[in-house]
């Protein structure tokens, strides 16, 4: 079966090809699947959930815009979650690579969409270099970190920072990682710090975040765009109201599933031709 | 509704775009004008990073602005500074002092972080007990604990792969066999992520308008 | 006057004694922390544990005019450890029971001051820990220094580089060599510049073209070191120039790209990705498999195994990595590290059946010492 | 001179932040922070090493005019334009006297240059996990059938189609991820933490020392 074997050694670039429309026509004209929540990321809802206005929390932007599509809608998700209950918002950054702007640009979605307010309702602290011996240090005191917010502003001057001086001034951390950091936030800041910590992870690093949640260092994990659209949905059920707001990661999904089709055809018919062609081998010898 | 053509900001923005994806199909030098560009700016990026984010309000502001309650700040700056002795032939050496701390430090945190925060906790989460759960669950805590040992026999190096020791390395191999199938299946979601980010800029904030102004509607 | 101050707080406090009940005190007590710096003191209550209330917890410094809030928990908690106190100072507290509602307010507590304490109790599983890796690494390494002859293991891999080099022998075509994308402070950059000296040795010695790119400078300077001291004792320095290992730039996906570049303009016959790597894996090896190299990568990033694995002819696993270089370098210092290492992992194997065994036995104390904080 | 002062430091930098996770006594413990917030700083310095490398390597290049001098150029040029604008201007967006906004050229290159190119070239991995799938995901032997086995399951499980074809896959793939993936997984991070603990303590006894340019 000569054929079998040609076809076995299709140009990727028909693969590329297929990929390309499988992901360009739902954006075209999207579909509107239903999403399914799965336990993890119904963890840290609960978690968020059940603290009180005046909370506060920690949220690090610990990724850069190329990770933006996956992590972006996990951070309005939570922003709008959070200001639903009048929980304070730190933002902070500790990933180089452009942490700070996607910080600045999800808080001015929030202003915008909810009217939250800058020292108030959040505070953008800003990036710093040094991963771990930022994150130790922030356990004694964040303004030896932080001496001003991301504009400049001393944190004496911030309204949302009077009574949080560390970790133990607040609820939990959720650290929006790509990289090694949620890892570092988890193996760091939780095993010696004891505050909780959960994970937005991107969906390449969910599965070792698994590990880590089935060992309770970690209260959760919403992997990739399929966790921001879970937290989307809890969100949009807990809270009718925020219905209007865009969801991103849900819209998405559609995309996904086609292409996720795409992918499974390629290797269902691979195998086929795979086992055709090793048949053929077989009986020539 | 009267459109409005996408800004320069989006038109530079498409064209990079285009110009990585463009690699695809094959090399190009469309392709190697984004390549370069995209060297010299990501470095140029660091650099006011660094100036903005650290170097300014936590080293630069404190030493010079309040000299007499940050004077101990001129440590960092200077071991910061003999960094980069390194690239003076003559001089390389005292950069290694710098050097030495920087990595000593972060090794020291290193070995307590993984020590005590992955390798204690990772442990304890596989001791779970074989009675007194439900049946279901007691199978589930088998399969873990069954896949842990495994996995770390695989990784034992001191003696040969064979008998007993043979069997069990091979059922380590294929709990990770399993895992990184699930892994890459789960990536695969992540990875058509990124993608849809790219294409509805493309289409959402450039191509969309670009089109609508043609046709004029 | 005095006197008759102090009457009057008797009898205020005895009113509201009469008046609060026993709800007075909410079994208000505060202790110091133990195992800490002196900073912090733990504040307990009758935590009643279906009360969905909140609890505002106000502290006043000896002298000082006014409570000022030191955090906010749930009565359900019944506990609360203030951070960041004086050490030399008394502080005196009080509950707020539902702020936001009705407030009712406790009496204060006595006065008490932070201590300091000498050791961090709750962290010696941490120190027992790390005391028997220490033991372990460092004892095989002076077993090693005397002379003990220590076993490891071939890994599957390693003839592969042989193969690679070989090939691109053959083929007149160059190496291509990624040293991961990170620093030297990592353990895994280390791990690939010690496999760096084999294949440079291999190379210098059968006259094949070997390129390293780099995306940290620290990485470059060590790896050009060891590409130099390979050349010059395989007796071929003249064929190394400072050229074979060079600087790209910080940026994982710049370099990337650039890696790509090199791919497919040069066509190297092989490609070796050993190291530290994020999500470009994918992105290499898959260039690479398009242009028909022979690939071996390694790494000890979990999250980036699965694509090395599917798109390399040959994949180090994790340790394997670390045990590839020893074994590779011939040192016995560092393979008795390794073997030290082994040894921990046998102890925590045993440490893990043991925990099995309590847990099913009920024995959960065992357990807890893991994690006691 | 030149090899005992930096073996002794990093020695001693390596042990600082050990004894400071045991006692916590406030000298110790106060000079830790300090030196937390100079290592903060310091890792700000070492991030820009890079820089003279680069320049040295592409200055090299033009000067030779090497194969390809010309790109080298234009990297040179890139870099020099963003570092100016970030180490003379801000970040962020300033407010005009009109009231209206302008964001700072730093911020601009960022939003229309260096993002999209980043994230451009990370979604090439879309296109990459397909062809390699394809490629790898075949019946050869236990193992990729185990690999194929995994992949398929989760990707089925994780799409709303999923649920409507076959109604137990989400909880199937979530029982995966929980258990085999889970032990997989802690038994990789054991054993990547161990050999990163042995290198530190190789580092501490002074064995290792990549802080002298080699391994």
């Amino acid at each position: 079966m000569k054929w079998a074997q040609k076809l076995l050694l299709v140009d990727r670039r028909i693969i590329f090809l297929l990929v390309f429309l499988g992901a360009l026509i739902p954006i075209l004209s999207p579909i509107g699947l239903i999403v399914q929540v799965s336990p993890p990321v119904r963890a840290i809802f609960d978690r968020v959930e059940r603290m009180q206005a005046g909370d506060a929390i920690l949220l690090s932007f610990d990724y850069g815009p190329s990770d933006g599509p996956e992590l972006d809608p996990m951070a309005n998700a939570i922003l709008r979650h959070c200001n639903k209950k009048g929980i304070k918002v730190l933002g902070i950054s500790l990933f180089p690579l452009g942490g700070v702007d996607m910080a600045f640009a999800r808080m001015a979605d929030l202003t915008r969409d909810l009217g939250g307010q800058n020292g108030i309702d959040w505070v953008n602290l800003g990036y710093k270099d040094g991963g771990q011996a930022a994150m130790k240090l922030m356990g004694e005191d964040f303004t030896a970190v932080f001496p001003t917010d991301a504009d400049g502003v001393p944190i004496e001057e911030i309204p949302l920072m009077q009574g949080i001086r560390n970790y133990g001034d607040l609820e939990m951390a959720i650290s929006l990682a790509t990289s090694v950091l949620g890892e570092w936030w988890i193996n760091l800041v939780n095993a010696q710090f004891g505050i909780d910590v959960a994970v937005g992870s991107t969906a390449v690093s969910a599965p070792k975040y698994y590990a880590y949640v089935e060992a309770k260092q970690a209260i959760g994990v919403m992997g990739g765009m399929k966790g921001a659209s879970e937290y989307e949905e809890l969100v949009e059920r807990a809270y009718p109201d925020l219905a209007g707001l865009s969801r991103t990661a849900t819209v998405g999904m559609d995309v996904q599933s086609i292409v996720h089709l795409v992918i499974i055809f390629f290797i269902i018919f691979g195998n086929i031709m795979y086992v055709l062609t090793q048949r053929t081998r077989r009986e020539g010898i | 509704m009267p459109v409005q053509l996408p800004g320069f900001g989006e038109w530079v923005a498409a064209f990079l775009t285009l110009a990585v994806f463009s690699f695809l199909y094959r090399d190009n030098v469309i392709y190697r004008v984004a390549e370069s560009v995209f060297a010299g700016i990501s470095f140029g990026y660091y650099v006011g990073l660094a100036r903005i984010n650290t170097l300014q309000p936590n080293l630069f502001e404190p030493l010079f602005g309040d000299f007499s309650n940050h004077w101990i700040l001129i440590f960092p700056f200077v071991l910061g500074v003999m960094l980069y002795l390194r690239y003076v032939p003559k001089l390389a050496w005292i950069s290694n002092w710098s050097l030495a701390i920087y990595i000593g430090y972060y090794i020291g945190v290193n070995l307590t972080q993984r020590l005590h925060g992955e390798i204690l906790p990772q442990a304890k989460g596989t001791m779970l007990p074989l009675a007194g759960e439900p049946f279901g669950q007691i199978l589930c805590n088998l399969v873990v604990i069954v896949g842990v040992v495994t996995v770390l026999v695989y990784f034992f190096f001191s003696s040969p792969h064979r008998g007993p020791l043979k069997v069990t390395a091979k059922l380590g191999i294929y709990f990770l066999m399993i895992s990184f199938g699930a892994s890459f299946g789960y990536t695969v979601m992540g990875r058509i992520s990124l993608l849809i980010g790219r294409l509805t800029f493309v289409v959402n904030d450039w191509a969309r308008p670009v089109v609508q102004s043609v046709i004029g509607s | 006057m005095r006197v008759r101050g102090w009457l009057f707080l008797v009898l205020l406090a005895v009113a509201v004694g009469a008046a609060g009940g026993q709800e007075a005190r909410m079994g208000l007590t505060v202790e110091d922390t133990p195992s800490d710096d002196g900073r912090s003191l733990t504040v307990r209550w009758d935590g009643e544990a279906d009360s969905p209330l909140d609890v505002r917890i106000e502290r006043r410094m000896r002298d000082a005019a006014e409570y000022e809030i030191a955090g906010n928990a749930r009565v359900a908690d019944g506990e609360f450890r203030d951070l960041g106190l004086e050490s030399d100072a008394a502080y005196s507290y009080r509950l707020v029971i539902d702020p936001e509602g009705a407030a009712r307010t406790s009496a204060p507590s006595p006065y008490v001051s932070p201590q300091e304490n000498f050791f961090r109790l709750f962290r010696v599983n941490a120190l027992v820990v790390i005391l028997l890796m220490g033991v372990l690494v460092v004892g095989y390494i002076m077993a090693a220094r005397r002379g003990a002859d220590l076993y490891i293991r071939r890994i599957a891999g390693l003839d592969a580089i042989d193969e690679a080099v070989g090939r691109a022998t053959e083929m007149g075509r160059k190496i291509l060599y990624v040293p991961g994308i990170i620093s030297i402070n990592e353990p895994q950059t280390l791990a690939s510049l010690g496999i760096l000296g084999y294949v440079a040795k291999l190379t210098a010695k059968y006259g094949t073209q070997l390129e390293v790119p780099n995306a940290d400078p620290l990485t470059m300077a060590a790896a050009r070191e060891i590409v130099k001291q390979s050349y010059l004792e395989a007796g071929a320095p003249e064929q190394f120039h400072e050229n074979m290992v060079h600087y790209i730039t910080q940026d994982q996906f710049a370099y990337a790209g650039a890696v790509n570049g090199i791919m497919v303009r040069d066509k190297p016959a092989a490609n070796f990705l050993l190291g530290w790597f994020a999500a470009e894996s994918l992105l290499l090896s898959e260039t690479g498999q398009s242009i028909n190299a022979i690939q071996i990568a390694g790494t000890a990033q979990v999250t980036q195994l699965p694509f090395f694995v599917a798109a390399c002819d040959y994949t180090m696993l994790g340790e394997e990595l670390f045990a590839a270089s020893a074994y590779l370098s011939k040192d016995p210092l560092i393979l008795g590290s390794i073997k030290g290492q082994d040894m921990m992992k046998a102890a925590i194997l045993v440490m893990v059946v043991v925990g099995v065994i309590m847990a099913t036995a009920g024995v959960q104390g065992f357990v807890d010492w893991f994690t006691a904080l | 001179m030149k090899r005992q002062v930096p073996i002794l430091l990093a020695i001693a930098a390596s042990l600082y932040p050990v004894i400071a996770f045991f006692f916590p006594a406030r000298g110790i413990n106060t000079f830790n922070q300090g030196l937390d917030e100079w290592m903060v700083i310091i890792a700000s310095f070492a991030l820009l090493l890079g820089i003279i490398s680069m320049i040295q390597v592409n200055l090299a290049k033009v000067r030779r005019r090497a194969k390809g001098w010309i790109f080298s150029v234009l990297t040179l040029l890139a870099f020099a334009v963003m570092a100016s604008f970030g180490i003379f201007g801000g970040q962020g967006e300033t407010v005009l006297a009109d009231g209206s906004t302008r964001l700072e050229p730093f911020t601009w290159v960022f939003q229309f240059m260096y993002s999209p190119l980043q994230s451009t070239m990370f979604s090439l991995l879309a296109f990459y996990v397909a062809s390699a799938s394809y490629r790898a995901f075949r019946v050869r032997n236990i193992e990729a059938t185990l690999l194929l086995i995994g992949a398929v399951i989760i990707m089925i499980g994780r799409i709303p189609l999923g649920k409507l074809v076959f109604p137990f896959i989400p909880e199937v793939a979530e029982w995966i991820m929980k258990y085999p993936n889970a032990a997989a997984q802690r038994g990789v991070i054991i054993g990547a933490a161990l050999g990163a603990a042995a290198m530190s303590i190789r580092v501490m006894v002074g064995i290792e020392r990549p802080y002298l340019g080699k391994s």
